[in-house]
């Protein structure tokens, strides 16, 4: 029984406030979990303040569900937007940060935003940058044998483009007569870690990389969530039924730095929350009251959140073995 | 009687009608070539990847994500180590993502010396692969073990990987597979590609059926009480032959075939040292950090003060490379004469 | 005192003014960062490199092969898993052209865990690393060995892995490298960068001498004669505590730190052997094909008859990573309580 | 004391005839080592036969000396014609063939035709596809630095471009202010061992892969000498005084086949020494009996040669340990 064949919806009004939901979600469970390391609440944190202008379009966009005929995800570590616009919960998140028993990502074990959600076919975060533009192929095999409109997308920082793994892409994506549904994503922040990308990219859109491969490609302003998600629409609209790939990179910003290992403070870049805020007041679309409620039902929600997760066990001597091997029948 | 080549192949054949099988592909693994071996001539799922290691292991990840059965071969193991990253992740994103993905894959890959392969066809890697957690490993030394070790590899639901001694790959059986024509020109009519022009070619499949070799169990290749020499692949041959030899000598060498390389069968070794008092694990890989050595240390956890005399490796010379002249070979690997020597020499040894 | 990370760094200030250091590069290693553990802050001739471990190894082969003098950084262990390929090229190039070119290069990676770092700043790599040959691999557990033996690396005309204990990077030594100024507050505003925007800043090195610790001298860190300890890096600091602890109940135990991984200190070990008859290897790798059975084996081909009791090797649990949360590290990597216990288990064990 | 800065020869009459002396000369090379390979005198055999076209014109336009004011040669394992024209001794080609203790490239450890000339800049063949397009930056940064017009080249096969070194190589030599002299070369004959290019890669022109980086390229007929002299000339006059890399494709032959494993067999392919022949006599440049006099010469010299090196003794237990350790003082 084939899925539904995928429709975006339409840009209302209504989706333009929910969209803002979504991004203020995600600010305010990144700077929750910015807090719980401050407070010594976790060890470490890393994630996308700064990127919530792409990847909330990106996660509503997302074809979701199981299986070949649904959207694969190969996510980068600053994708929580996404899998909060997809409906995520934030406690998760938490718990993921605080390295709970109770993280249903990864028991406790790795760095937070590191998801693996089966039933949406988000595969595994992996901490090794650009791995994952080598899994997206074989999703993208599978699903361009299989048929339908189910697209495989993956997603990485513009520095990690620097690895061999981003040509693997592209050429394994561009076989002749076996092209393959990908969706490839950079996000262009200027930097990795501490490294300025002008020292190291000759050329700021990576995405014109793809040329090489003639791989249809372009560049969307990340920090305009409107424009990303028109940018996204037409990228997707393009692999679904193509069944080419398409390269698109997001400009974005690095609200609070790379990590907590480089302080997770605050800088002075463009804010796509800011940005769009104004936008939808000048547009009448939301009053500052209105999006005051929505800071502070997260916020609140989010509160709680945190009193559930510091009560709950953390991983100890039982758990270290579960899980090295599967037990049940092959097949994810 | 199949060769190793024709084993894999059968086997092959067997998941990719029975077992779920859906992609056999590597560098050359497709039509025309089947596989410098020939071991996946003639495999409907089997496919050639652009010559990309790193690419064959994250597309089988991707595959097994998306639930395929994927069988990936690297064409030479000399030529994995630009994936170890990926071997990794392909055995730790089970327990990292706590269960929520496995990776039912199967690796293939030729290892070993013995065919004047130089530097970079004379590599092994089970050392290497077995400080990589989470794969299981395999090692046939003969055709029936090879398909029935394929078997269950397939139907595995971790990523396993397999060995195949290079040497060994034209070697026939002594034993049938279950289902193979009894008469070996006949299995070669139907399943060997012919030479020349293969466009049009298509195997007949001879109706080879379910056989297993369950991972983690090992045999007892020739039964001894003088002597437990532990081994695996190529050195397997090599070894039983030498205690055919010894036998003539009046000493009584037990050879015990691991195939399963990790989780290896720890309590058939044990039993074996507690019988014997003396160990000698042989294989061909370099000595230092060899998983020979991690045999050894098992045994002194467990056996210790059964052993009456010191345990030993007999391994690979530490040299960057197995050359190619055959001076180079004969005295850095292990040869029939080394074994034979080590053995009568364990085995003589006053305690 | 200068801490582990300073002593590096004034090794590397010491190797580019008097040893011919030409590029000292990797991910973040240049201004102005200078290392994610500061190791290489201030430096002239330190660059950014693009996030690409093919390249940078790649890029200190070829600089090798130009008459250059390579520092090149992993930036951690864990990430070197996509290079071990041109890892090996780096340790047999000289053999395979029969000493044509060789490959003066110093590879520097942190290792280990103890820093929260979760599944991927966690990795060990003395076990993979020992099984490529043609390098010398180095591990010091103090600012003055780290001095000394980065001085001997970059000397070495052969490829030298430098491995730094990633959690004793901020640990100050007990003794000065010679020229290091004796109050340390100043030696920080010597050649600490300030935090905040660095662009105008400059180190003022201080006048460092030329020290060595010659590759493959180990050093009995205590001496004793009731059990022979054989370790390094960060679990050389937790063995000598417990001997200390465990000299008040009366039991003397030697621990010797190895500080030259490959080729190690056999002659050092065999000797404490002798005279103790007692052997425990202690690290963090995972246990299976890890360096220890190495030392292990080596020392039962030397010394097994020395032996009165079995040796052992305490290291980290074979599961795919060190988990995140405490209850993961603590319970499958020697902690300072399991150290003391196995040692003390070791040294009364009855003969 | 810098090095002279380089002056391409002028194409003349008399270097028309040298090259075709240089292009018999590998190709009666080769053809005497898969005799060699077929009468038992060597184990393996792997060349160039089919690329001499491009190969010669490539080694008589090399800077050859030692140290970085001469070009650096990373080559690939058909570059026989490339070393020969450069005046190596054939004699010690057959040496590697047969894995004498001679064998200068080796001592009998390696394959034929995996040369380490280090007074000619010749860095080790490797056996890894396509590793030299990692080191190749090395050598090129140490020339970038030293100044002087000395280049780096790198040669490697179409499928091998598969492998994330390619995309590595040409990214680090567009670092912006940091371009690198490398010519970036790709050998084209439409084949890894038994798998058709038209398989795995969407564009038979590599070189326009280099597009995504805005790297110069071009792509030749290596089967003409004369078009793949000018057309490295060109490449070459730009990387050595731009400093910046260009990436050249020359479309090849594969005469004998992958190797000895594939039978070393001769193919239909168009064969650059019949094709120049005809030129040459066609331009009345050479006569036919001069063209065989050539031919007679390399084949009696080769075949004295052979006689020597089959004398010669082979590696024994007494070499294995040799030059695991480099003793002497580091640098090369
Ligand atoms: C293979 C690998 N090398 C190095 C690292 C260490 N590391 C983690 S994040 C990072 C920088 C990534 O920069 P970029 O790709 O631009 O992503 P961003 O963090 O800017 O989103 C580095 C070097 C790693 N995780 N994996
Ligand atoms: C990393 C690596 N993978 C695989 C191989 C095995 N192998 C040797 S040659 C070859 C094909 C190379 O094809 P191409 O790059 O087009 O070069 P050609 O032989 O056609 O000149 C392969 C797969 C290898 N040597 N190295
Ligand atoms: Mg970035
Ligand atoms: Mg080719």
């Amino acid at each position: 029984m084939p899925a539904t064949p995928w429709i975006a919806p339409a840009l209302d009004a209504q989706l333009k406030i929910a969209i803002h939901d979504k991004m203020a979600l995600g600010r305010a469970t990144e700077e929750m979990m910015i807090r719980m390391m401050r407070t010594g609440h976790g060890y470490f944190w890393i994630g996308g303040p700064g990127e919530e202008g792409f990847n909330v379009p990106l996660g509503l966009l997302t074809k979701k569900g199981h299986g070949p005929d649904y959207d694969y995800l190969h996510l980068h570590y600053r994708s929580s937007a996404t899998i909060l616009a997809m409906g995520a919960e934030p406690i998760n998140l938490l718990r993921q940060m605080r390295a709970t028993a109770t993280d249903p990502y990864s028991k406790g074990r790795n760095f937070v935003n590191h998801f693996a959600i089966k039933p949406w076919n988000v595969v595994p975060v992996t901490p090794t940058i650009e791995t994952q533009y080598t899994t997206v192929i074989g999703t993208a095999l599978v699903q361009q044998r299989h048929g339908g409109d189910g697209l495989s997308y993956v997603t990485g920082g513009d520095a990690g483009s620097a690895e061999g793994d981003f040509w693997t892409c592209m050429n394994w994506s561009t076989r002749p007569g076996r092209e393959l549904p990908v969706l490839i994503l950079v996000t262009q922040n200027e930097f990795g870690i501490s490294t300025p990308a002008n020292q190291t990219q000759n050329n700021l859109r990576l995405n014109e990389r793809a040329n090489g491969f003639g791989i249809r490609n372009a560049c969307v302003d990340g920090n305009d969530p409107i424009a990303s998600w028109h940018a996204l629409v037409e990228a997707m609209e393009y692999v679904r039924h193509e069944r080419k790939p398409y390269c698109l990179q997001a400009n974005v910003s690095r609200l609070y730095g790379h990590s907590s290992s480089s302080g997770a403070n605050r800088y002075d870049e463009p804010d796509c929350l800011g940005l769009y805020e104004q936008r939808l007041i000048r547009e009448n679309l939301m009053t500052q009251a209105e999006i005051q409620a929505v800071w502070d039902k997260h916020n609140a929600q989010l509160a709680q959140d945190l009193q559930i997760v510091i009560a709950e066990p953390m991983p100890d001597k039982s758990h270290v073995l579960q899980h090295v091997w599967h037990e049940g029948p092959a097949g994810n | 009687m199949a060769n190793l080549a024709q084993a894999i192949r059968l086997a092959l054949h067997f998941g990719e009608e029975n077992l779920g099988v859906t992609d056999i592909f590597g560098e050359d693994v497709g039509a025309p070539l089947g596989g410098v071996f020939t071991a996946t001539q003639g495999l409907k799922t089997a496919w050639n990847t652009p010559l990309d290691e790193r690419g064959i292991i994250g597309t089988a990840l991707g595959i097994a994500y998306a639930g395929g059965k994927p069988v990936a071969e690297i064409q030479f193991c000399d030529y994995i180590y630009n994936v170890i990253d990926l071997l990794k992740l392909c055995g730790n994103v089970t327990w990292s993502s706590a269960g929520e993905y496995h990776v039912p894959m199967v690796l293939m890959t030729p290892v070993g010396s013995g065919i004047h392969g130089s530097m970079y066809h004379s590599h092994s890697f089970e050392s290497i692969a077995t400080h990589i957690q989470g794969w299981k490993i395999v090692m046939p030394s003969n055709p029936k073990d090879a398909y029935g070790l394929m078997l269950s590899a397939i139907a595995e639901p971790n990523p396993v990987l397999f060995l195949a001694p290079k040497a060994l790959m034209r070697q026939k059986g002594a034993e049938l597979i279950p289902g193979e024509p009894a008469d070996e020109k006949t299995l070669h009519n139907m399943i060997d590609a012919p030479l020349g022009d293969r466009s049009d070619w298509q195997p007949n499949w001879p109706p080879v059926e379910d056989y297993r070799v369950a991972i983690g169990e090992a045999k007892i290749a020739r039964a001894g009480t003088q002597l437990t020499v532990v081994t695996y692949g190529r050195m397997l041959p090599l070894s039983v032959n030498a205690a055919e030899t010894l036998a003539k000598e009046g000493l009584d060498i037990e050879v015990i075939d691991l195939r399963t390389i990790y989780p290896f069968d720890l309590p058939m070794v044990k039993a074996s040292v507690e019988k014997t008092g003396r160990l000698l694990v042989i294989n061909e890989d370099t000595e230092v950090t060899n998983f020979g050595e991690h045999i050894i240390r098992k045994v002194l956890d467990e056996a210790f003060y059964s052993l009456e005399v010191k345990p030993e490796l007999l391994a690979g010379l530490d040299v960057p490379g197995v050359g190619l002249a055959w001076g180079y070979e004969q005295n850095s690997v292990p040869q029939a004469d080394d074994v034979l020597a080590a053995m009568r020499r364990l085995a003589t040894e006053r305690a």
